[in-house]
């Protein structure tokens, strides 16, 4: 019997399936995971620096919030959405939380809720813009971005929410078994994003509703609620970016995230992520975000100025994304 | 030609004298910006008939299919299911009055696997509390996709390739595998065998005939002639928007078909 | 330390900056708050003259792109510490923000000095080199008045970034100062981003709105060119008085051409100087560091040729402004 | 007959089909243009100095830049592209051009050709990024974005261009017949790039390209080349804009342009260029530019701080986008 | 059953013995990962015939016909124009050699007018100089879209239509139209009556014969087996990626066909 007969529903064929699937999925990684294993090795090897708990931990740490709204961000652009408000939201969602503690003088759990909150608020509002509004996800996120700018500052009178105490540092600096809080949560939320993504009906629609959102629709997927879904989950993510993001500076920051939505979008897309929809993967998304967070590191380990840093950036973003399309024409047209 | 069919020919008597039709549709007009797509269209299926729906090209068939299954909700006219007016607002309102259809344009999610279309929409979810949490039972549905699609012959190198990859015979026997799943009530077959190789085509008819068997309604909307007058019981036929004419299968030949599409129907019946 | 949950503590530097031994060569590193002005290319050269004069010291200049990038900055002084460097001369994006950076340096015991914009709270064993802002801006504004002399004026400011600490010292401290005369009014506050072409666009705005408008503070240097091209655009050079900050070139040239009336200068090349040259004599000598101002001037048509502000204009190394 | 029947090549169908097609791209931009209209007459009724010539002429000004390279943006979002890296690469052609005067001495107009052949390297580089080496058009942008403001404050040391003779202020600031030449220039612009692509078969291509690549390859089209072309042309574009830039302030900015891309695909995504390819035209691109200048000159008329412009700027393109949406949902589905 | 057909059952003779094939694949292979769509294909086809390509669903027709047309350049084997080995690494390759191609999923830009997709790539331009600059005269381009789609007997509302709002069968009129109005040495149509009603499939077949009678030559996919017997020449038939048979059309039987495109050619001809 030919290999191009179907292999109908046996014990073996399953597992072969799924391991086929595996290796099909960590071939799509692969480009990003390599130009992260390579660049690792290389500052390894250029800079004593690099290789030491302490900088693996502020690695970790500085990428914290980068890869946590870059989880949102993929999740969205899987729905052939996009969020540009991540940055406004993530810097309304800290100064609110910093202003809990500091005029209320609640506990920064409570802060914390609500800076999720005001995530959760922004998500619903982009999520009805899209859906119930049907404005394309790129402006009503633009007019988010804007409006969520105006507020912070309006509810800030453009000045910093300082004087807080300092166990509000302990979500972005504080430590856990000597690794840092922030990237624990990093963890966390990462795999369960994944897990929602890879292996629930929830994520099985955003998928669909990414590829064909008519034929979600026709399937009986409530795709405006659905939709709203996803962009409140985002919007609940940036939220608590946005309030690591505070409590690591000890401060809410009306000016926090300007254009952190191309940082972001960078490492869905570095990971694999597709911005016309119906692809994209945590897994990959992390590994853009560690890429792009360790030129950075490189950068100024090995004295490189911001100038030629930038040049650096543009150069990997170009390679690790050519090399990517490069792998996947192959695979699909040699095997 | 180019008169107005006001009065249609009306040959074919209701199957289940006195019980109301499982599906009905009264008046339906569908404009789309200044192309009226459907313009007064009536159409019946009672229960356990098949029903052939054919028509021109661009006679509005798919136009009023959507209607049927929610997808456009009509500008005039009622849809009424067991008697029952109804309001088909969204392809889910006709979902749950019992109603699966197969779209000519497939509706397909092209990055999804096989599998994951098949189930779109209605996933097989892990029993016990995992289930309750939307966790889904992969493998049960890798079978159950194999399974249906072993039913209608066609090969496909794995369940769990993405619909992208598939030849257009194959992409055509999912969507219909997936709406003959899934139908309890009324089955609306938009061309479901247009792109399909011989085999395949038998094994649809076989499962529409055991559709009708056991109890289900069918509509079937084809352009091929022969195959019409093989399965279906009634035949609809539509014409610029409106029905045309309405005939028993078993009482008709292709061309008395052919002329009541193009408009010949009384007049010049021999022409071709 | 920190013990609000149990096992999660708040990562922190505790002890003094007791610097180690360093009679070898020093690598230190300075930050300005953010790459790509005039003002911070001057500080660049203090720090490159002091660094010269020293000797064996190397400079590693590097910044974030943009001063609203706060958490970049955190992240830079960090990857810094990281790397080991022998002191780290900075310039505070954010007060607050920063302060548990300069922390974690002292930890990892390398001595911090801070330039232009200290943190809060500042450890006292961090200097900090720098000009009042809010102070100077406040003098700004009876500049602004005099300038202008009795009667009532309309006039306007231009702000660069709302929302970071520096524009918020300049705006509070101007507005301070007009609140000494009641004969001028603040018709239209409007930001500049740090960009010539918004603060013209800006500033052509305020004008169309405000035709009897008579003075203009801005507030930094891309916000001073622009104001003046609109001005300048608008055939009101001369009629429009302009007091500016910083010191750039085409500054300078609008000051000597009469468009600009008077421009707050501060010293950053002072700031850089002081930074590595008092960071490298508490390295090898073990000398204190103490804070010191780094002096304002205002310069204006009549005092632009003095010696002493050419100093400061044109800093070179060769003539450093630094007594 | 009946009028589903298709009414074959007639004299009179001809024409008919000519106003039919005229009247549905009207109404495209119908609600864009709508909202410029309304803000107009409410600014004329709220500001006394807003309908004055010099005002107008001001807006006209500072709008023909945006302007510009909105054209340019549109081109290429048209082909299912992004270009994010307009703003990087405006200031390089504004900061070599200014060199150019600076210190080589050279005129204006040789300064202007440089900046446009800076723009047209780069251009060609994105089109060669997206064409031959298949990286998706936000990736290969982003990463000229990146490199390009490197390479700007590499070459000027980040320092502003200055010290230039007032001949360099002709293209921004001069007049012809009391008309700022820059909006001249942005007049023919737009003229230009409209006809080329509603009339031109560079322009069918375009749009081809952008509704099925795939088709369009297909059917002949060489769309490596007319890809890099349309890529190429827009980067001409955003260098003519960011001379002119420089211009208007008499210098070259290493700072000209930060989010610039942001502005520019709004303008367009309010004038109906949709993301996903295939949709947009130049009028609508520069209805949407003036749409969101006449927000800012008239917030700045009224005195209305910078926060509450940006919650208006957002609410705005929110309503302009939702009223669009709205109007062609109901073309569509009503007549 | 099961078995490899290594040896082809090959009953058709060459129609104009001694001159070269038009057209020829010798053994095309072509994999998509982990699937070998074709595996070492042959085809032939020779000035003034009409070829049936037939076979299963997934048996590789549409992929060996992109192979002909350029759009997928063969990892394996050659492709011969006139008998001379050429390469096809781009659809403008073999648009050059003058082979016109219907696609199977239409290949047609969504968005541009019926007219624009008509031309599309072969645009009419203004005479004189403006033409030169590549200005389109629109006008003309409407008018022969609207005389192509009247041969072919398809309602459509306006030639400037989008096709994005065409029914199924309208736009695969468009397709085919695009093909007809342009080939010149080879027309490959595949399912090109698939979605089309009876008289324009009717139309559509008169083309075929017309193009045959002036000595082009014409390879039609179907899988509408009447139809194959009544238009084609000759037969080949495609199975796993291979060929199977060639055979002459009046020689042979739909059971003939179907028993060639599932494997069973000599051994169980009469299973079904
Ligand atoms: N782009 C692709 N990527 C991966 N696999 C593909 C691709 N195109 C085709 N295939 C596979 O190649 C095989 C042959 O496909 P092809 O479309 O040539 O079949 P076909 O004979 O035209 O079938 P049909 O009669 O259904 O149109 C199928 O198994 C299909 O899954
Ligand atoms: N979304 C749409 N927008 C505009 N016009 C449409 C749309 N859908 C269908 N039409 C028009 O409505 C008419 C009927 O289309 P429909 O798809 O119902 O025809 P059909 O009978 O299914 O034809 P076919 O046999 O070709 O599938 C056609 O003239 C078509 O152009
Ligand atoms: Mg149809
Ligand atoms: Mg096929």
């Amino acid at each position: 019997m030919s290999t191009a007969e179907a292999s109908a529903g046996t014990q073996r064929g399953d597992i072969a399936d799924w391991l086929r699937e595996r290796v099909s999925h960590a071939v799509s990684e692969f480009t990003a995971a390599t130009a992260l294993v390579v660049l690792f090795v290389a500052l390894t090897f250029a800079s004593p620096y690099f290789l030491t708990a302490d900088n693996l931990f502020n690695i970790g740490a500085q990428t914290a919030v980068i890869a946590i709204i870059a989880t949102a961000q993929t999740m969205v652009i899987i729905t052939k959405g996009i969020d540009l408000s991540v940055g406004s939201v993530a810097a309304l969602a800290g100064v609110l939380g910093a202003m809990t503690v500091r005029d209320l003088g609640f506990s920064l759990l409570a802060a914390t809720a609500v800076a999720i909150g005001v995530g959760a608020l922004a998500g619903l509002l982009n999520g009805l813009l899209v859906t119930a509004a049907r404005i394309p996800p790129f402006i009503a996120t633009l007019g988010t971005m804007s409006v969520g700018r105006g507020l912070v500052f309006i509810i800030t009178g453009a000045v910093g929410v300082y004087g807080l105490p300092r166990s509000f540092q302990l979500l972005g600096n504080g430590e856990i078994l000597g690794i840092p809080f922030a990237v624990v949560i990093t963890v966390l939320v990462a795999v369960g994003v994944a897990f929602l993504l890879s292996q629930t009906r929830f994520g099985q629609y955003t998928y669909a509703m990414g590829s064909n959102l008519e034929a979600a629709r026709r399937s009986g997927i409530r795709v405006g609620r659905h939709l709203t879904g996803v962009y409140v989950l985002a919007g609940v993510l940036v939220g608590l970016g946005g309030m690591i993001a505070a409590s690591r500076v000890n401060s809410g920051q009306p000016n926090y995230g300007i254009s952190l939505e191309l940082d972001v979008i960078a490492a869905a897309v570095i990971g694999g992520a597709s911005l016309f929809g119906g692809q994209g993967r945590i897994v990959g998304t992390i590994i853009g975000a560690f890429l792009i967070a360790l030129v950075r590191n490189g950068a100024v380990l090995l004295d490189i100025s911001i100038h030629y840093q930038q040049v650096i950036v543009g150069l990997i973003i170009w390679a690790a994304v050519y090399f990517d399309q490069y792998r996947r024409r192959r695979l699909e047209s040699r095997g | 030609m180019g008169t107005t069919p006001t009065a249609t020919a009306d040959t074919a008597d209701l199957p289940p004298a006195g019980e109301p039709p499982v599906l009905e549709a009264r008046g339906i007009v569908k404009r789309f910006g200044h192309v009226e797509a459907l313009r007064g269209a009536d159409f019946t299926v009672h229960r356990g008939e098949v029903v052939a729906l054919i028509g021109d090209n661009g006679a509005g068939k798919s136009t009023l299919i959507k209607t049927l299954s929610g997808v456009h909700p009509p500008d005039e006219g009622e849809i009424l299911v067991g008697g029952r007016p109804v309001q088909f607002s969204t392809p889910v309102d006709a979902r749950r009055a019992g109603v699966e259809t197969v779209y000519q344009d497939l509706a397909v999610a092209d990055d999804l696997s096989v599998a994951a279309n098949l189930y779109l929409g209605r996933e097989i979810l892990r029993s016990g509390p995992l289930g309750r949490l939307g966790l889904l039972d992969k493998r049960a549905m890798r079978q159950g996709a194999a399974a249906a699609l072993d039913e209608l012959g066609v090969r496909i190198p794995r369940v769990t390739t993405p619909i992208a990859m598939l030849s257009g015979g194959q992409r055509q026997c999912v969507a219909v595998a997936r709406a003959i799943i899934w139908a309890t009530n009324v089955v609306i077959l938009d061309e479901p065998t247009a792109a399909l190789g011989v085999v395949q085509t038998g094994r649809v008819l076989d499962v529409v005939r055991r559709a009708r068997d056991a109890g289900m309604s069918v509509v079937l909307v084809s352009h091929n002639m022969p195959q019409v007058l093989d399965i279906a019981d009634r035949v609809e036929v539509l014409r610029l928007g409106r029905r045309a004419a309405r005939l028993r299968a078993d009482e008709v030949t292709t061309d008395d078909l052919v002329a009541a599409m193009t408009g010949s129907t009384s007049t010049d019946r021999d022409e071709r | 330390l920190l013990s609000a949950c149990g096992g999660v503590e708040v990562r922190d530097g505790g002890g003094d900056g007791a610097s180690k031994d360093a009679s070898g060569p020093l690598k230190l590193a300075v930050v300005p708050k953010a790459v790509g002005a005039d003002y911070w290319n001057t500080v660049k050269a203090g720090a490159e003259c002091a660094a010269q004069r020293a000797g064996d010291v190397t400079v590693q200049w590097d910044g974030v792109t943009a001063e609203t990038d706060v958490e970049g900055q955190v992240n830079l002084i960090q990857n810094f510490v990281t790397k080991k460097v022998d002191g780290i001369v900075y310039a505070a994006t954010d007060s607050s923000a920063l302060a548990p950076a300069t922390d974690q340096a002292l930890a990892a015991k390398i001595p911090v000095a801070m330039i232009d914009s200290g943190t809060s709270p500042q450890p006292s064993s961090v200097p900090l080199f720098a000009t009042d802002n809010r102070a100077s801006a406040t003098e700004a504004a009876k500049l602004l008045a005099k300038e202008l002399g009795p009667g009532n004026h309309d006039v306007a400011l231009v702000e660069f970034q709302p929302g970071s600490q520096t524009n918020t010292e300049r705006v509070d401290g101007f507005k301070a100062g007009l609140a000494q005369f009641p004969n001028l009014k603040l018709v239209g506050q409007q930001p500049s981003k740090s960009d010539v072409n918004e603060a013209r666009r800006v500033t052509e705005n305020i004008l169309t709105a405000n035709p009897n408008l008579k003075g203009i503070f801005a507030a930094n240097e891309p916000s001073v060119l622009g104001a003046a091209q609109a001005i300048q655009a608008a055939g009101k050079s001369g009629k429009v008085v302009i007091i500016g900050w910083d010191a750039a070139p085409d500054e300078v040239a609008g000051l000597r051409s009469g468009q600009i009336s008077a421009l707050v200068v501060q010293n950053p090349f002072k700031m850089g100087y002081f930074g590595v040259d008092k960071m490298v004599k508490h390295l090898r000598d073990k000398a204190p560091l103490a804070s010191a101002d780094t002096g304002v001037t205002f310069v204006t048509k009549e005092n632009i040729d003095t010696a002493e502000i050419k100093a400061v204009l044109e800093p070179s190394c060769a003539n450093p402004p630094v007594q």
